[in-house]
């Protein structure tokens, strides 16, 4: 076996991840659409996706292949390049920034000194490709749609930033891992610290996101699509596929810095160890259920599709009982789990309220949010330097 | 090996910027000259990137991509450009720019002749660039406090103006 | 009602100040929340409406020429097809104005059995407006709440005549059918769920504040503005004018019931969503009503085989779920009308979409179309 | 010592800023000069960050940063002008805008 040089060797496993990354999140994505649909249909009285495969358990694939093969249609007046290039820039960014995120202490995620700076500057490169999508249309709907949605983005940025300040002057890094460290160190969720900023961060993740009730640039009862309302087939799949990246970005970044990252509930308290069992049990649990509502499906390939899939969970559940796939899975389980609790709550809200209109969404963002942020930035950082405040003024 | 990669990397994105900087300069359609200012600031990015300055190329993504070319991206799409392509794209002043690339010409042709040695600058200080953002920030709240209150000022003062400028009664 | 002239303010932004380009859109004739095939050009100024320019026809099918050429009885099912979602109400506007023409009364347990089924279907027109009005407004989760209900009433229809959407329930002199049996059971039923329901949507709207934001003050017409556009139905009782038909000229059994006229005060989209709310619940007290003085008897008056009826002219109209319904039947003696003209609620509330939506912004379009309860079928017959 | 000697930084430097000048120069599209006057904004921010590394001293870091702040304040104020122009005159020709008041 050649030796690796020394100069590539810490690359390898980055660009090992980084691949896993690409490959896998697509399908990931998928099956937030899918859940989407069926806590739609849940809320919404109806049964969703039942058709292809368990409960619809296939449905991405199916979708994501009459993607692959409709037709590209690419409008004959439209700025070609541009329109060629803009739903890639939205995909890149995105994916990228989803490699930056450590999902786990075991995995090897590049750690930079300006972690959380650098998936922020990500995602609002990403927004470049929204705005030359809607230009490139040369259609009035895709540039209503491009324009209300930079305008959003840009606004509802810098709430965001100001309520992520708040947790970061508690943490004093921008690494994504040293803040996960940090909270383990004060042995406290940041959460508990910064309840506002956590909310002002949430309400601003969905305008960030453009989900409901802030979804304007698409809102489909007004301007039809949005920004994407010319784009088709695979061109669509991919602004899809970057709308549901950033979904997933913005509950990370929401996880690892309000909600603990990998961490487990209360990570310092020694007898909550068992918790690390958790993966393993919720596995062995799906399985169960897999097994236990079988004689309700009508077929038997139905049957037998229940069977196998009860059966991988079970052995999954029973891989996890091992010591040391447990150490690398729990802390993964655990990230996962909240982010999932992030993504549901936005499915949630989307399907609960009506949406707002262009200019309540503005000032909401401006005479609120941003306000609000920076006063709890001014807040924290006085109760944090308290005690030299309170030397100055002679107590 | 250890230092041919850096300096590759330096003229893969010397190369860049200067590319695109020509295209941006030479579109006739703004929306295509922003794209390739984007890939110009990107080069640069990457370039501060190179030089151990992570928190500035974090910033210049964000304030320049993120910020500022939007920015222009929006007013482009406000304002019709269609007519403005259509006509002729460059004015006179050719005299100045004759002198001015005469001069950059001038310089690449004596930085040939006598090489790196014959700019001589400074030696290196016993500083440190790291941790980055520890550093500028200590800079900018403790060295540059004034300056950048003023900075937060100007800012203040432009975002007004910005508004009264484009806001629609004008009288 | 005031006689008075009323002055209507000079519309709000006129005259662009060249801001930027005006922006010509083309809303329709296929978008999602046109409701049907309208095309509304809109006039733009960034996202602020300077003016809107409706463009109906796309659903043109010509039923009062085709009238006609169709014997009285054979134009019938054709007014199912105008207001698709009320076509019960139709039914017993177009019966109800041929029994005129004829002078024949329908038999009294016809009259409740009509009143009934008529509201019925004001409530399932109302479901369908409301579930479409809060998708537009981006609320997707009550539509499916409102078709839910109006599943029920569907099949209630589908009991009584078979069909659930044109429903063709009525005969110019009457009923074709009896009730079927556990008609009284299951509209009670009904009845009795229903006014659940209708808590169930109001906990999800009325006090939401998204939906007041998005509705209070959007789209106000003034009692004056109203009545100057002869705007009908909900639409004018929203602004604060307390007409309407069933009270004003009453027909069928509307007489025998007791029921308020919910009114609104503003005129905006919420009053204009209140008092559709309240409406339904008013149909729910008239339907029970109704049900409990239910008469024994015929429900077929004794009508000519072929009818013939005398030379003369009849207007006559009814309050169908979304304004006044009305039929001027014109009778040369033949066995076919020698002319019909529909007076159809949407088209006429249409004309108002111009006056309400100028100023505000695109999202509050399509929350005024949909608060104006079009439907094309009718708009354009 | 930079891999890279400093000098070269100089060069790309300055023969960005050239280019930006001629942009403003040449160019009669006055979005078109903003933009240009950005590259030349950033010819002087590649020389700050190549010296800071030079000197190892932070401060040229800190500089860049305030030159961002004045090209996030200049491009406002200039794309409003420019809005307000065009609202005015409709061109955004620079060698139309003629007349010092209107």
């Amino acid at each position: 076996m050649p030796t690796i040089p020394a100069a590539i060797e810490p690359f390898i496993w980055p660009f090992v991840y980084g691949a896993v990354i690409l490959l896998v999140f697509p399908l990931l994505a998928g099956y937030i659409v899918l859940l989407e649909r069926k806590v739609m249909a849940d809320i919404q009285v109806r049964l969703g996706p039942m058709r292809v495969g368990p409960h619809g358990l296939l449905q991405p694939l199916a979708d994501a292949l009459k993607l692959l093969i409709k037709e590209d249609i690419i409008p004959t007046l439209s700025d070609k390049w541009i329109f060629w290039i803009s739903p890639i820039i939205s995909v890149v960014t995105a994916l990228v920034a989803v490699f930056l995120i450590p999902m786990s202490d075991k995995l090897p995620v590049p750690d930079t000194n300006i972690g959380l700076l650098l998936v922020l500057s990500l995602t609002s490169v990403g927004i470049l490709g929204i705005i030359l999508g809607g230009w490139s249309s040369n259609s009035n709907y895709p540039l209503l749609g491009a324009l209300r949605s930079t305008a959003q983005l840009v606004s509802y940025e810098i709430a965001l930033s100001f309520a992520l300040i708040g947790g970061l002057m508690l943490a004093g890094t921008l690494s994504l891992q040293g803040i996960v460290m940090a909270q383990k160190e004060q042995a406290i969720w940041f959460v508990f610290f910064q309840p506002v900023a956590f909310v002002i961060y949430f309400i601003a993740a969905l305008a960030e996101t453009n989900r409901a009730p802030f979804d304007m640039p698409e809102a489909e009862s007004e301007i039809v699509a949005g920004y994407h309302t010319e784009f088709s087939g695979f061109r669509f799949a991919l602004y899809f596929l970057a709308e549901y990246a950033n979904i997933v970005i913005v509950c990370s970044i929401m996880t690892i810095l309000f909600l603990g990252g990998w961490l487990r509930p209360f990570p310092n308290v020694a007898a909550l160890e068992f918790l690390n069992f958790a993966p393993a049990l919720v596995l062995l649990g799906l399985g169960g259920a897999c097994l236990i509502g079988l004689d309700r499906k009508p077929s038997k390939p139905q049957k037998l599709g229940m069977i196998g899939l009860g059966g991988a969970f079970i052995l999954a559940g029973l891989a996890c009982l091992l010591p040391p796939v447990m150490e690398a899975v729990h802390g993964l389980f655990w990230f996962m789990l909240k982010v999932f609790m992030g993504v549901y709550t936005f499915i949630w809200i989307r399907f609960t309220l009506p949406r707002y209109r262009y200019d309540q969404l503005m000032n909401i963002g401006w005479r609120w949010l941003i306000p609000l942020a920076i006063a709890n930035v001014i807040v924290t950082g006085i109760v944090m330097q308290r005690e030299q405040i309170f030397a100055a003024l002679g107590f | 090996m250890q230092s041919v990669l850096p300096s590759l990397f330096f003229y893969a994105l010397a190369t860049m910027i200067l590319v695109s900087a020509v295209v941006t300069i030479t579109r006739r359609n703004a929306v295509h000259s922003v794209i390739w200012l984007i890939s110009t600031l990107l080069g640069i990015a990457g370039l501060f990137l190179h030089q151990h300055a992570e928190f500035l190329a974090a910033v210049q993504v964000i304030v320049y991509i993120g910020g500022i070319t939007v920015l222009f991206l929006f007013v482009i799409m406000l304002v019709n450009l269609d007519e403005a392509a259509k006509k002729k794209q460059f004015a006179g002043q050719w005299k100045i720019v004759v002198i001015c690339a005469g001069a950059l010409l001038a310089e690449l042709g004596f930085f040939i002749f006598k090489g790196a040695e014959g700019f001589y600058f400074a030696e290196p200080a016993g500083g440190s660039l790291q941790p980055n953002t520890q550093l500028i920030a200590l800079a900018l709240y403790r060295d540059y406090l004034l300056p950048f209150e003023l900075a937060s000022l100007l800012l203040l003062v432009a975002m007004i103006g910005a508004v009264v400028l484009a806001k629609k009664d004008l009288k | 009602m005031a006689t008075t002239p009323p002055v209507i303010p000079p519309l709000a932004p006129n005259a662009t100040f060249l801001d930027t380009n005006e922006l010509i859109i083309n809303m329709g004739p296929q978008h999602p929340s046109t409701h049907g095939v309208l095309r509304v050009i809109l006039k733009l100024d960034g996202e602020r409406i300077l003016g809107t320019e409706c463009v109906i026809g796309y659903l043109h099918r010509g039923v009062e020429k085709i009238a006609e050429n169709r014997t009285y009885t054979q134009f019938a099912p054709y007014v199912d097809r105008m207001d698709y979602v009320a076509a019960v109400s139709n039914g017993l506007g177009y019966c109800e104005t041929i029994e005129k023409l004829l002078n024949v009364e329908a038999p009294p347990r016809a009259r409740f059995v009509r009143t009934i089924l008529t509201e019925l279907n004001r409530i399932s027109s109302h479901l369908l407006w409301l579930g479409t009005h809060a998708i537009d407004l981006g609320a997707i989760t009550p539509l499916f709440y409102c078709f839910r209900e109006r599943e029920e009433i569907l099949k209630i229809f589908e009991n009584y005549c078979g069909a659930r959407l044109t429903t063709h329930a009525f005969r110019i002199g009457g009923l074709q059918y009896e009730t079927y049996d556990g008609f009284d059971q299951q509209v009670r039923a009904f009845c009795n769920q229903f006014m659940e329901k209708i808590a169930e949507y109001e906990t999800l709207l009325t006090g939401n504040r998204i939906w007041l934001e998005r509705t209070k003050g959007v789209g106000i017409l003034t009692a004056a503005e109203a009545i100057d556009f002869s705007v009908t139905g909900p639409l004018l009782r929203a602004s604060g004018v307390k007409f309407d038909l069933r009270k004003a000229q009453p027909y069928a059994a509307y007489s025998e019931v007791d029921f308020d006229i919910p009114v609104g005060e503003n005129g905006d989209t919420f009053d204009r969503y209140v008092v559709r709310m309240e409406e339904m619940r008013q149909s729910i007290r008239i339907a029970r009503q109704c049900l409990d003085k239910l008469p024994e008897g015929p429900v077929m008056a004794k009508v000519p085989k072929i009818m013939k009826p005398p030379v003369g002219e009849v207007y006559h109209a009814i309050e169908a779920p979304k304004g006044e319904l009305g039929y001027h039947v014109v009778s040369d003696g033949s066995t076919q009308p020698y002319r019909i003209r529909v007076r159809p609620p949407s088209l006429i509330n249409l004309q108002a979409l111009d006056r309400m939506v100028r100023g505000l912004l695109v999202a509050d379009v399509v929350a005024v179309i949909g608060t104006i309860d079009i439907v094309l079928g009718e708009v354009d017959r | 010592m930079p891999p890279v000697p400093t000098a070269h930084y100089v060069f790309l430097s300055a023969a960005l800023f050239t280019i930006g000048m001629i942009g403003v120069l040449t160019r009669r599209n006055v979005v078109i000069i903003l933009i240009s006057i950005e590259l030349m904004l950033n010819a002087v921010n590649i020389n700050l960050v190549a010296f800071s590394n030079l000197l190892q001293s932070v401060n040229g870091q800190a500089f860049a940063i305030f030159v961002i702040v004045d090209a996030a304040a200049e491009a406002a104020v200039g794309l409003g002008i420019v809005i307000a122009l065009f609202r005015n005159k409709e061109t955004i020709q620079a060698d139309e805008i003629d007349l010092m008041k209107w």
